[in-house]
């Protein structure tokens, strides 16, 4: 059994199929209105009641040439009425606005999967720009699917033909056509999507948001009336059963942002964020500079390392400072965030991990830069690492990471990756308020003000603000005495400094919630241990397997570094332990250098996500072979 | 309250930390930690509002003895450092404290950006046209053919000119002095301070170490009358005479060109009225005032440039202001209910 | 031997490589890859001795559409990459490719210092003032006011100005010129190759997708009269008649000042002999051309600045043939036993 | 039993005493001509056939004032008639010529030990300069140790009364005579020292000549006439068993700056060494810079930055590329070194270990650069990593990285420190043309050219210089198609390239020496393992609990990425493994995740080496406890 389920349209009785979940793709030119579409459509889905993960598949391309293989942008999405864990090793059904769309997305599809073509697009110009020298829809190659070719283009210019539009706005209708349709297919209210048309074209320009609102409602008809398929009626898929409240969808980059105006809130201190713009990081800041009002500035620095020692520069000055990149960034910040080690001034440095070495694949998604966060600097130089494991957990993470960084004036690296940065899901809108404070004190008192004098409970020094009377001191990257923070030589003081960051580090472990299961039991014959974004995959294959009665249980890390305390001792209860990721066994490495154990890894290094069989596949060799 | 609210009168010593000056006997820079704390005393600086940021160098020990907030950072880096200071906290009156290597190789692309973006600090960059800290490499502003450990043979690269990238950058305040310049000094870093906006000044510093002597001919007590100016807004540019001798020589423009050219008082009927008044806020004779060197032209001292700009402090200080005036509700929970939400019933529902 | 030794005649497409070129359709991008490949055509370039070396961005895919030897690095740092390449091989004909991000953000330290050192390479910065490739933030040189994903209330801060940045460094070649200007690119880039010497090449391209037309008013063939004008060494600074037509203003110095003045002919008794003659080798000149910006002024095309000086190749050359003039013996043997050594005995002796 | 060997010189009879080793140091202001008083007795000691080390050790200030104590510069020399591992754990004779040099060094002489003291230097303002309230001549602080204090600058100015010299520079001649006293006391021949005075003063200036040389005898005089202690006739330290041949002395800065030119001329190909000036790697730029005749140019760039991207590109021209810096320069690298991986050309990084973390200690030495070099960078990017042991093994291994990196078109990091860097001993000169070629073949043939088509044996692929006909090719940091090297997203293709990344850097371990141990059996109760600069204070500690009886060995490593493939079936062999480290356990964490075992790590971060009685505590500990 996996995240979804192969659809078997033959079996419909007149009455709609129910499925548990199911995956759409939408597909076509950057052009036709793909993430638009897939918004729409998620939408719909959500307030159908579904659980839903949704994931946009932009081209590398700024904006290719229209009708181009690598010009094609598409959108998935997963939704059920079960829990949904991942946007889908594959999709039930297509929709393929061109026939570039289709060459590059059939095999996405599940065999025996829907696919809808807009067969007005297959002019031989058209097959021609994707590299087909035949007709697919005619040459019998698609023969494992259920290819249902519509004219769409065609049937959009006719339902809207009295709008009044020229035939190029006309035809820009055709992505609502479609949606129409697969409104009709999964059942679905068209009525908050019109609503949105309004609003979105209404004031401007009332004959587009008709003309829109009008081939919805075309493609929708047309799924009532013909017969897509011998004996289909479309599909249903029930209500999730969610916790109640208010929903709103949430990326990867959303969570951060907001995650850092809470954390601004939770702490009463302002928040300065400093980056370079970089794939697939940059959407934190162009969402951030929206938010000035809530106590977050943003810096577009001239470089990464500008943007890091801006963040420091900050933080010296009394506000949290922020840094964001990803992998090839993050290596330029190395140097400084040693400084912050060393002066100890709370640091929040956010990696959205894209597909390394060096430039690599910048669009596509890894886990590869662990090591780099762990141990990717000069000198014995701890920090704490988290790692959220899906977009919404990045607001709690952003929270987290400030929480530690300022309590423990530590730099804080926080792990994310293309595909939480992207990947959208719907998240039960937390209460703020209700949320613990993040107390952060800054000294006042110049009695007994010494620079590096440490709280004997979490090793840390005490914060001064510059302007505060009294307090003026002197900091650097130069070794410090453990007290005054006066430059020192002295070997003895050396030791204790470095052994000091290490306990510091090391003593954050008390104070992070202990290691739990996420599914299965406490002990057994195998743990599959992940961190990160291969939560989705890692749950709904262990769920699957547990289903089929293996043994096997899930743990997912969200504090990489340090470990928590009872890591050692949970693992020690199984026969076996497996790491899956998204590199060649970084996090492996980690676990076997600290617990001495022959741990073994599951290395996926693609650029695309696990799929859920994939993980499925390594446990059973392991547990069955 | 009766409590005094003018701080006594301040002196240097109540700039100077505990810490022993650690510089080699003889270095320039003793002078210019001087002049510094006499700057702030005469100002009646609150120190509690001072911040020197430095990059690495021996120049970039300077906070450890400025009795002020103080940041000895990485190498090259204070630029970025200060710009992040300044916006936590813009109240602060930040100093950069850099020299030849760190301000103009490794950091040379965070002062270009400091100074672009107009971020209200001070920029002191010392120039000994050498790798002081290091033992002596040549840097990217040491005079052609000069010997050191990387250059065994005399450098060959063209130095660069401070003033002329700080220009380049688009500058609004450009100065420079010397460490010899005792007396003139303070003048110019008080007009540095009092400039709103990023104020740059070159330190013409003797490393009597690595490079010694190599400003000598031009500064300080001993400089030769005549191998330097010392300029100042709508005077004229006279020059020669030596200390406490009436000047001897004026500068004019090449008739006809975009030049400049020494005159002689009294010769050829030249008088003062003929000599070119110094306009600070001409980017073009500023340009052309930083590059004069000998034999042919005197060195320029002083405020060579300063025309007002936007700040950074003040386009960020607005930005937050608009920013909120447009978002009555700043709490966050408003903030994450924004945009498309939808409502889930429990299972009571 | 009967072989023929100059090559065929080459065509642009000789230049081009297999791979389709993916910049956005109507990219200005397409125009100068074309003008580049034409002009190493017409001066039948020998492809195996030309190296294309860029940093990241739209603009620094380039070298995959020339079918030279080609790097495409690291962001920002092609001018580093360049060196190292020409010190390996200085007979290699080095083009960089950078953009105004790549060149002047993160690049900016490596651009100043190929600068200073002159480097002979030819440097062209796609100037479209935004970051293509990252989907829109602004950039360094981004006019104030634009709207970007990173600036959605409009950029801030002060642009940069790419020419004077490099005649900060010390440029010794800098021109100007523009996707659109089709027909003259090659000339500009033509001077740009036949100077020894680092230089430095602006091309003003228009990002359709993120900031579209930004150049719209003064570049191409919709140009509006008066709005720029092409300059050339030795010719009165003319312009304003619209294509094919004569010019109608001119430019010359305002009476006693560094500044520039626009001035009609035919107006006041002006003809062309009151107009300046542009002299390339006149570096405030340069500044003050390149400074010039709409309503008031032209944006100049052509090239602005060119002087020669010594070449960083050359330097480098010539301290290898002195150091192999003073080292007869360049034997490792040799070398490993100068200075103090002393034998051991072996147990018989 | 230590390396060095406290003196009893209660025991002479009129004969010298005869020592197996002995540790002498000097110290004074900067000004004093410490460090030339060193080097004189090194040469002195090296004639008269002893194996030594030597290591100096100057004040972190560039010139501080005189008298001060951080102004003290000092070096010290171990020198025996046996192998002589390391610069020795304590003096058994200072020569002090200050109170300032007395206080910053009297902890580093053995108790019991011979301190001699310029008495002429201790009036009341040079104590108060050095920080001392009493004269410690007076009150009795110095009991434990033989205390001899003369009037050396008296003495100075009388031996050259006749010089017609001023006073200031007659006193500039105290350190020959210092000189002159310490060669009576070890029974060292004055004439190579009188000769080297001449030819290095008596072209500019006679009299200085002729003053130094009247110094010098003068203080042997002294020594031969005045009882420094009773019953005190000097010592005798025999010669040492060495390899016959010529000699002369080399520092880590030395080794790597010859070995690059002997690299140059092994490969036929020149050298392109890049770097930014940094303490303590810089004294290779400055070596380098004076052989340019030998096939090495060298390049001071602007930053770190640039110069790995001066290297890169030197490289990629078809030169050897060579960057080298200190921790703090290396992490700005790692982007770019990450850009050489990628391209696979062949890259020598160099990295001169300092103290951190950011600026830390930068003239002390550590070896916490370990995890940056291994993991330093953003992706998953392999490369291979070894450390020199000695000075005069840096000379070897600037070598073999060449060798590696020419022949598997990858980047290899070479791990030195400030110990070795500044270290010096007796190197047996080698001769260059006896050694191994080192082919390197350019590409030149355009039939059947892939840019990244592979040697099946090593997995490099060629090297294609721009300006060879027919071979244009372009290359970049983003993933590359496995053959022809154009851009590709290909997830499959990604993983191959991943794959083969990984398995090049892997494969070299097929092509390095299996390890050996260096003391001791291949099996039993505790082996040592180490590498980098403790070789010296591991193999004599070892050596002397072998010679106790102990079951321990030693192993050194000098390949530590990839590990020799034998390594772990070895450490197999032994009950425990312990791993002394100037780091809080980096080799160690290596050592454990690679063989899931539970090694042990001794920690030492001070700035300082090991000494010889610290790991001889440890393994004691271990062995006894
Ligand atoms: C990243 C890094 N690179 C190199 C160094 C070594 N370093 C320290 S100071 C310095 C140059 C100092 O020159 P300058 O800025 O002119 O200052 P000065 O000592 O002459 O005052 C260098 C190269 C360092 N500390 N960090
Ligand atoms: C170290 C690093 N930082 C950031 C990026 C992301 N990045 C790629 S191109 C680019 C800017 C491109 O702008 P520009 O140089 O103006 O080129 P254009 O795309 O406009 O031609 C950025 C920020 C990167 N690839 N590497
Ligand atoms: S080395 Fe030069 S710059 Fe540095 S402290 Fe000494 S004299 Fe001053
Ligand atoms: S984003 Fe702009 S610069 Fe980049 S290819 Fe498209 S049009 Fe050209
Ligand atoms: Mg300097
Ligand atoms: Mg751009």
């Amino acid at each position: 059994m996996s995240e979804t389920q192969t659809l078997n349209p033959e079996s419909g009785q007149g009455d709609r199929i129910e499925l548990e979940s199911a995956v759409v793709r939408f597909a076509g030119d950057s052009g036709d209105g793909i993430q638009l579409t897939g918004g729409q459509f998620t939408v719909a889905s959500a307030l159908a009641g579904n659980d839903l993960t949704t994931f946009p598949d932009f081209p590398a391309e700024i904006r290719a040439p229209v009708g181009t293989t690598y010009g094609v942008s598409a959108f998935q999405i997963n939704f059920g009425g079960r829990r949904i864990n991942t946007s889908g090793d594959a999709a039930d059904c297509l929709v393929a606005f061109n026939p570039a769309a289709l060459k590059t997305n059939i095999d996405k599809v599940n065999r025996g999967g829907l696919v809808i073509v807009d067969s007005g697009n297959f002019g031989p110009r058209d097959l021609k720009k994707a590299g087909y020298e035949v007709n697919p829809l005619e040459d019998g190659s698609l023969e494992g699917w259920n290819v249902v070719p519509i004219d769409i283009s065609r049937l959009t210019l006719e339902a809207v033909a009295d709008s009044g539009l020229g035939k190029v706005d006309a035809l820009r209708c055709k992505n609502f056509w479609a949606l129409g349709l697969i409104y009709w297919v999964f059942g679905r209210d068209r009525a908050p999507t019109a609503e949105w048309i309004e609003q979105k074209f209404g004031r401007k320009d009332a004959a587009i948001a008709k003309a829109n609102v009008d081939a919805l409602n075309a493609g929708h008809a047309f799924g009532e009336t013909m017969e897509l398929l011998q004996d289909f009626h479309g599909y249903r898929v029930p209500k999730a059963e969610l916790p109640p409240g208010l929903y709103r969808t949430i990326t990867g980059g959303d969570g951060f942002a907001l995650g850092l105006a809470a954390a601004a809130q939770l702490t009463e201190t302002e928040v300065v964020f400093a980056s370079y713009p970089i794939t697939p990081a940059s959407p934190i800041l162009h969402h951030l500079v929206k938010l000035t009002a809530y106590g977050v500035t943003t810096h577009q620095a001239e470089d990464e390392i500008a943007a890091a020692c801006v963040a420091i520069g900050a933080s010296y000055g009394g506000a949290i400072g922020v840094t964001s990149s990803s992998g090839p960034g993050i290596a330029l910040k190395g140097e400084a965030i040693g400084l912050a080690v060393a002066a100890e001034l709370p640091l929040v440095i956010i990696n959205t991990q894209r597909a390394g070495p060096s430039t690599g694949l910048p669009t596509k998604t890894e886990q590869s830069d662990l090591y780099q966060a762990l141990y990717g600097r000069n000198g014995d130089t701890p920090l704490v690492v988290l790692a959220p494991n899906s977009p919404a957990d990045c607001f709690t993470m952003a929270i987290e990471a400030t929480r530690i960084a300022t309590k423990y004036m530590v730099p804080v690296m926080v792990l994310s990756d293309g595909y939480i940065a992207n990947a959208s899901e719907p998240w039960l809108i937390p209460d703020v308020d209700s949320l613990p404070r993040i107390p952060v004190t800054f000294r006042q008192d110049p009695e007994g003000y010494l620079p590096f004098k440490r709280d004997p409970d979490t090793l840390a020094r005490d914060w001064a603000k510059p302007g505060t009377p009294g307090l003026a001191h002197r900091v650097g990257g130069i070794e410090r005495d453990s007290e005054t923070g006066d430059i020192s030589y002295d070997p003895a003081n050396h030791q204790r400094m470095t052994d000091f960051r290490h306990a510091k580090v090391a003593g954050v472990a008390r104070d992070i919630p202990p290691q739990t299961v996420d599914q299965g039991k406490e002990r057994g014959r195998l743990a599959v241990v992940g961190w990160g974004s291969t939560y989705g995959p890692i749950k709904r294959a262990v769920t699957n397997l547990r289903a089929e009665g293996l043994d096997v249980s899930h743990i997912h890390l969200r504090h990489i570094w340090p470990l928590p305390e009872n890591l050692g001792a949970l693992l020690d209860g199984f026969d076996q332990v497996l790491v899956p990721e998204m590199n060649t066994g970084q996090l492996l490495t980690l676990l076997r250098a600290t617990y001495a154990k022959p741990y073994e890894g599951l290395s996926k290094v693609t650029g695309q996500p696990f799929k859920i069989a994939e993980i499925e596949a390594a446990v059973r060799s392991r547990l069955e072979g | 309250m009766n409590a005094p609210t003018t701080p006594a009168k301040l002196t240097p010593k109540d700039f100077a930390t505990d810490q022993e000056v650690r510089w080699c006997p003889g270095c320039g820079d003793y002078a210019i930690l001087k002049s510094v704390q006499k700057v702030l005393a005469d100002l009646k600086a609150d120190k509690d509002k001072t911040v020197f940021v430095s990059g690495i160098g021996c120049s970039s020990r300077f906070p450890y003895y400025m009795d002020t907030y103080g940041f000895h950072t990485i190498h090259g880096r204070a630029p970025a450092v200060a710009t992040g200071v300044k916006m936590a906290n813009p109240e602060l009156d930040v100093w950069i404290v850099t020299g030849d290597g760190d301000g103009l190789s490794i950091g040379g692309n965070h002062l270009l950006h400091i100074i672009r973006r107009n971020v209200d600090t001070q920029i002191l960059l010392f120039n000994n046209e050498i790798y002081g800290l290091t033992k002596g490499q040549a840097s990217p502003t040491s005079a052609i053919g000069t010997r050191s450990s990387s250059t065994p043979e005399g450098s060959v690269d063209a130095p660069l000119d401070p003033i002329k990238v700080a220009m380049g950058a688009g500058a609004r305040f450009v100065a420079r002095t010397a460490d010899k310049w005792i007396k003139e000094m303070p003048d110019v870093l008080k007009a540095a301070r009092e400039h709103r906006g990023c104020a740059f000044v070159e330190i013409l510093q003797n490393c009597i170490v690595y490079n010694d002597a190599v400003f000598g001919e031009f500064t300080g007590k001993e400089a030769v009358p005549g191998t330097y100016i010392h300029v100042e807004h709508g005077k004229p540019l006279l020059f020669g005479g030596g200390r406490n001798e009436p000047p001897v020589k004026g500068i004019r423009v090449k008739p006809g060109t975009f030049k400049l050219e020494v005159v002689t008082l009294g010769e050829n009927g030249i008088s003062e009225a003929d000599v070119l008044v110094h306009d600070k806020t001409d980017p073009v004779l500023a340009g052309l005032l930083a590059a004069m060197t000998g034999p042919d032209f005197p060195v320029a001292f002083g405020v060579l440039y300063e025309d007002a700009a936007p700040v950074h402090d003040d386009s960020v200080a607005s930005h937050k202001a608009d920013a909120r005036k447009k978002t009555p509700d700043v709490s966050i929970n408003a903030l994450l209910k924004r945009g498309r939400t939808w409502m889930v019933e429990g299972p009571g529902a």
